[in-house]
């Protein structure tokens, strides 16, 4: 056991299985220049010392590299392909909405797409360009596996669940979680550390885990969110309410049995992501909770989100559209009636 | 005369069989008995035929959403095509994917791309992957020439060009994007000079000319398989017949249509045959008629075919 | 008054708006070719006659052209792209979410976008990429409006409204919707058409329609998916099930008095879209709904949409894909106690 | 010597108010006292002020993640930019864009566009309209080298191209996109050689060489104006600071980062001026304290400004 951020979780796990899987390599911007930064936030640094023809450092040409990744991948090799900013995704989004989640599908199930696309996500002061958090995008598009790990012990263990998969699988890590150090360090970051195993592990897709039990409220939320719903229930139980934080770890496919489970228990459901609340990924789980547990709600599921905007630069804007500890533990009081 | 009859007389059936094949489709969507739409191939038959006779039979192609000639050129058969124009479950991509999807990659062919440009990253990729695995395998992109002006192609045709991959990006410039003069589009003489902003050698070849096109893309396998990287083919030809289904082609000049039919690949090579003695009228007469009974055969299976169930759909999303 | 398709609606609109303003012009590909086809669906037909410089034939560059637009936006044209399938507004999500939704208020306020991108959706025997519903993945997208008319009468007052707006409006059309005759006719049409008034009218963005009363049950849909609500509700009717069925015509701003209102009378509330079920607009009412009108509902909000496939070819996959009046009407029964 | 000392003076007061905001800046950060992130402008200088003082009033610029010297050349004012990047409502976007996105279309500068190669199309876009409206009125794009791989560029290249619009293409050439040198990522000798591939004069200047770039796009707006269309000036710089804060440059090798020092545009222009006796020392110096005058007194009021209220943030969404 070793404690890892979520940078060195990640970067190990990428050692790991390419040292594993001769079809493993990497191919994105600036994650393999000697010298160089190991991508945006350090995950990759220093790979292209042991696998130098496998880090591939590409031109700025996000759709064309993602695009060459479903080629390499239809033809057996698992690529590993990266964006700086979960924004430039956007810049890729024909081939990995119109070609890559459909090109199995096309082939009448001929073919597979092993593929694993990395995107760092969240609002880290760099404006409205740098910290849209893109989940809810890639929701309605059926043929792609969305992950979100909230430790470091997730990130590796999804990683490798990614890697292994046989299905193209977007993988969304966030800027504030990394604990990149030194020079890349994020400011406002939290501690995503692990005690990371010695042996080999994967983290199952599609499998969520229950973060702290409570029997009054449940609390759903990835990424940093997930870190803000544990404060919150900190927050809560000072209060005496007794809040139940769910990570679903996987967006598709959802662990819906765990999140269905603990609310026919709380009977009352927040859900929490950071980002606009039209059309965001709390919409879609306050849907299917509507449609499913009506019988056991006894309060409206609740969703916080950040408000319809873009992600504003100025600090006090920002703080205000990335949801708090305290407006989760505001929107639980209110279901439990509290307030 | 320095080919084998054999040879010449596979790629004159491959170009007759792609002819009769659109025609025979062009029919049945006539007729109504089709679903969905089309984008045909006449006229542009040397050029896949041509290009897909260089090919090794590990070699890979990515096609457009005019993929017929391109499916039938590299193998995948008429049967299975047929039957995927007629969306059932036996066609090559078991009616899922249609008209504008078909292929089968264990015949080396992608699922055909219908959004224009898109397929150049995908043969790039293609390409890195032999050259990762050092196998002596080309990947091929055939597009239109409107997709010269996708940031697609500029992005995947950057990256094969520095990084030398064994790929060769074949352009037909059939002179159309849709209803658009590629003239229209485009400040230069030849498609072929965009390869100068990458690095790499461009060629345009006569794509009316099955020989011409053959040898000139031998030539560029050649240089892909040795490590010298991308060749960027315009092989120049015309679209004969509608860009879709009901397209009456009121943009194209009467005479310039005229002439392009004069010039029409199938003739011309027709008439070289015989001219060179390499068969007579009825050896390719002959061919034509077994063809024809091929295609019936086909239209008649998948006429015959059971549909798909609807909830068939849900299958296939996921490994 | 005249009889007319959406397309013949939307080009007298189009008409209309460069005869009143010189400012607007259209941009697109193959949209003004003497001797060609008006756009793929035809609605631009013969608009270069009477406007040769304002109709601008592009190159087949979605995200160039629709960038273009920005700039020309921002200068203060006001210009209406359209994509010949919405597939293709992919391969432009850089322009269209980055750029366009984000610059004004990158601008802190100082600039304005008018711009108008046309978008033709559904699924129509195409195969997977040119049949998808993308309305879901803009909804997450603040800055842009989204309409999505599903009448004549609304295409062109909807239309109209977004020409003259001062903001980036996203135009949804159904292939099957457009009446276009002739050579282009679409198999499996329906007829939207509408008596068009003589006179200049807009159909005001962000309100929405009861297309029929009823008292038992709330059908909202839009697009091809208002029309099947019809149908379905007319299927209730001889079952002595009173359907309401509310077209909002307006996603963003979304006409939620309207739809509040209906819930409050039946109680009940069916939301069909076309496209996959999660993450989709379905999913955005039904959350809403959960979360105001929890005290109204007396059953759970029903999505009918989609299953979680891309668009397969095959015409019994492909019906089996789209919802059907027999599924909608299926949904109200249900929720209605009916089965 | 045919430029007036005034106009001699202007440029070098514009690179050395660029030269000292952006040392200003990155002491504020190392302070902590700075939110957000930057990328800064030292040693290219020369072609914001080179280029903007070649611009007419009317004429409009769109500008990239690394936009303090465009917005310092393009007349935005310290007070306004020093604001913005503090996030105060008094900035120039009221501190809801940041660093990547300073401007002020008042004064002809886009909101700068970071996403890399996509203020291409825009600055296309701009053009488009003064052609529709038959205004005499020019849009330069300023762009770094990373961006001719991405696909906008290409797109929108050619729309200029093929439209012959009023738009100029500067590619400021720093030899590095983040990490990766450029000769990594282009098969070719100058990026101008891209130009050939849409039909459009290319031209490589030295771009430390201040009015070498002032002379070359007066040429190039000139043909735009004359509306003989576009120009893609490639401006050869380098980039002597981290590609953005806290970057050690360690991919940068020590003798070429010296030798990029020796030539850095403002020493090099200070001696020009001084051997052509177009000013002496005492006036530059002078210039040089005027200018830190006015950005310390820049750098007060930014931080004495009032703070947003967190609420501000949900205005601006629509018009
Ligand atoms: C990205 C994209 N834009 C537009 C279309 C619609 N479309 C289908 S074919 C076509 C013309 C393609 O022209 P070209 O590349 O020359 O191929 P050709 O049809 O001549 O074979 C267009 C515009 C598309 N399929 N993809
Ligand atoms: C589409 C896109 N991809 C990646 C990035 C991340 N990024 C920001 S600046 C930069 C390097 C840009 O290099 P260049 O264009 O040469 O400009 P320079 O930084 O040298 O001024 C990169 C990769 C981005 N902002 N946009
Ligand atoms: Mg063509
Ligand atoms: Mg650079």
């Amino acid at each position: 056991m070793a404690r890892m951020t979520i940078a060195e979780a990640l970067r190990q796990g990428l050692r790991e299985e390419m040292a594993r899987d001769q079809r493993v390599f990497c191919i994105g911007e600036d994650i393999g220049v000697p010298g160089g930064w190991g991508g945006a936030f350090t995950v990759t640094l220093g790979l292209e010392r042991d696998f130098r023809e496998r880090m591939i450092d590409t031109p700025i040409s996000e759709n064309g590299f993602i695009g060459m990744a479903l080629g390499a991948a239809i033809m057996g090799m698992r690529p590993v392909a990266d964006v700086q900013y979960g924004d430039f995704l956007l810049c890729a989004m024909d081939q990995i909405v119109n070609q890559i989640a459909k090109m199995r599908y096309m082939s009448g199930g001929k073919l597979r797409v092993p593929l694993v696309l990395r995107a760092p996500v969240g609002a880290t002061g760099r404006g409205a360009q740098h910290g849209q958090n893109l989940e809810a995008m890639f929701l309605n598009v059926p043929g792609l596996k969305i992950v979100c790990p909230a430790t470091a012990y997730d990130a590796k263990g999804l990683l490798k669940a990614a890697v292994r998969d046989d299905n193209p699988v977007l993988m969304f890590e966030h800027k504030l979680l990394y604990g990149a150090k030194g020079a890349r360090a994020e400011s406002g970051s939290l501690d995503a550390s692990s005690e990371i195993p010695e042996e080999d592990y994967a983290v199952p897709i599609g499998r969520g885990v229950v973060r702290r039990e409570g029997s009054d409220v449940t609390i759903v939320g990835t990424l940093l969110m997930m870190h803000r719903a544990l404060a919150a229930a900190e927050l809560l139980a000072g209060e005496g309410i007794r809040a139940e934080v769910i990570d679903p770890r996987s967006l598709v496919p959802f662990d819906w049995d765990l999140v269905a489970g603990s609310v026919q228990k709380t009977s009352r459901l927040v859900v929490v992501t950071e980002g606009p609340r039209t059309g965001s990924v709390a919409s879609e789980i306050a849907a299917t909770a509507g449609e499913t547990l009506m019988d056991y709600l006894t309060a409206p599921v609740a969703r916080v989100t950040s408000p319809d905007i873009p992600d504003p630069f100025a600090p006090p804007m920002e703080n205000f559209y990335r949801p708090t500890a305290e407006r989760i533990a505001d929107a639980a009081r209110r279901s439990v009636g509290a307030i | 005369m320095s080919y084998e009859r054999e040879f010449l007389l596979s790629l004159f059936r491959t170009m007759v069989t792609i002819r009769r094949f659109e025609e025979r489709v062009k029919y049945l969507f006539l007729e109504g008995v089709m679903p969905g739409t089309i984008h045909q191939y006449h006229g542009q038959e040397a050029i896949a035929a041509g290009v897909c006779a260089a090919l090794d039979r590990n070699d890979v192609i990515t096609s457009t959403h005019r993929p017929h000639g391109h499916a039938i050129a590299k193998g995948l058969g008429v049967a299975p095509l047929m039957h995927e124009l007629f969306g059932k479950p036996t066609g090559c991509c078991r009616g899922k994917g249609g008209s504008m999807h078909v292929g089968d990659l264990s015949k080396g062919m992608v699922p055909a791309i219908a959004i224009v440009g898109s397929g150049v990253p995908v043969a790039t990729g293609m390409a890195l992957a032999f050259r990762l695995r050092k196998e002596p395998r080309v990947a091929v992109c055939f597009m239109g020439d409107g997709a010269v002006n996708e940031g697609a192609f500029h992005e995947g045709v950057n990256m094969g060009a520095i990084w030398s991959l064994p790929v060769v990006y074949v352009i037909e410039n059939n002179r159309y994007s849709a209803s658009t003069p590629i003239a229209d589009t485009v400040k230069l003489e030849h498609l072929a000079d965009r390869a100068a902003g990458y690095g790499i050698p461009g060629v345009t070849v006569d794509g009316n000319n099955v020989l011409a096109v053959y040898e000139c893309t031998r030539a560029a396998l050649d240089k892909a398989r040795a490590g010298e990287g991308p060749t960027l083919v315009e092989a120049l030809t015309y679209r004969i017949t509608g860009h879709s289904r009901r397209d009456p082609c009121n943009y194209q000049p009467e005479d310039e249509r005229k002439k392009a039919l004069e010039h029409e690949p199938i003739g011309h090579f027709t008439a070289w045959l015989l001219e060179q003695g390499a068969a007579d009228q009825a050896a390719l007469e002959a061919i034509g008629a077994e063809v024809d009974a091929e295609i019936e055969c086909a239209v008649k299976s998948a006429m015959g075919a059971p549909d798909p169930r609807p909830e068939d759909a849900l299958g296939d999303v996921y490994a």
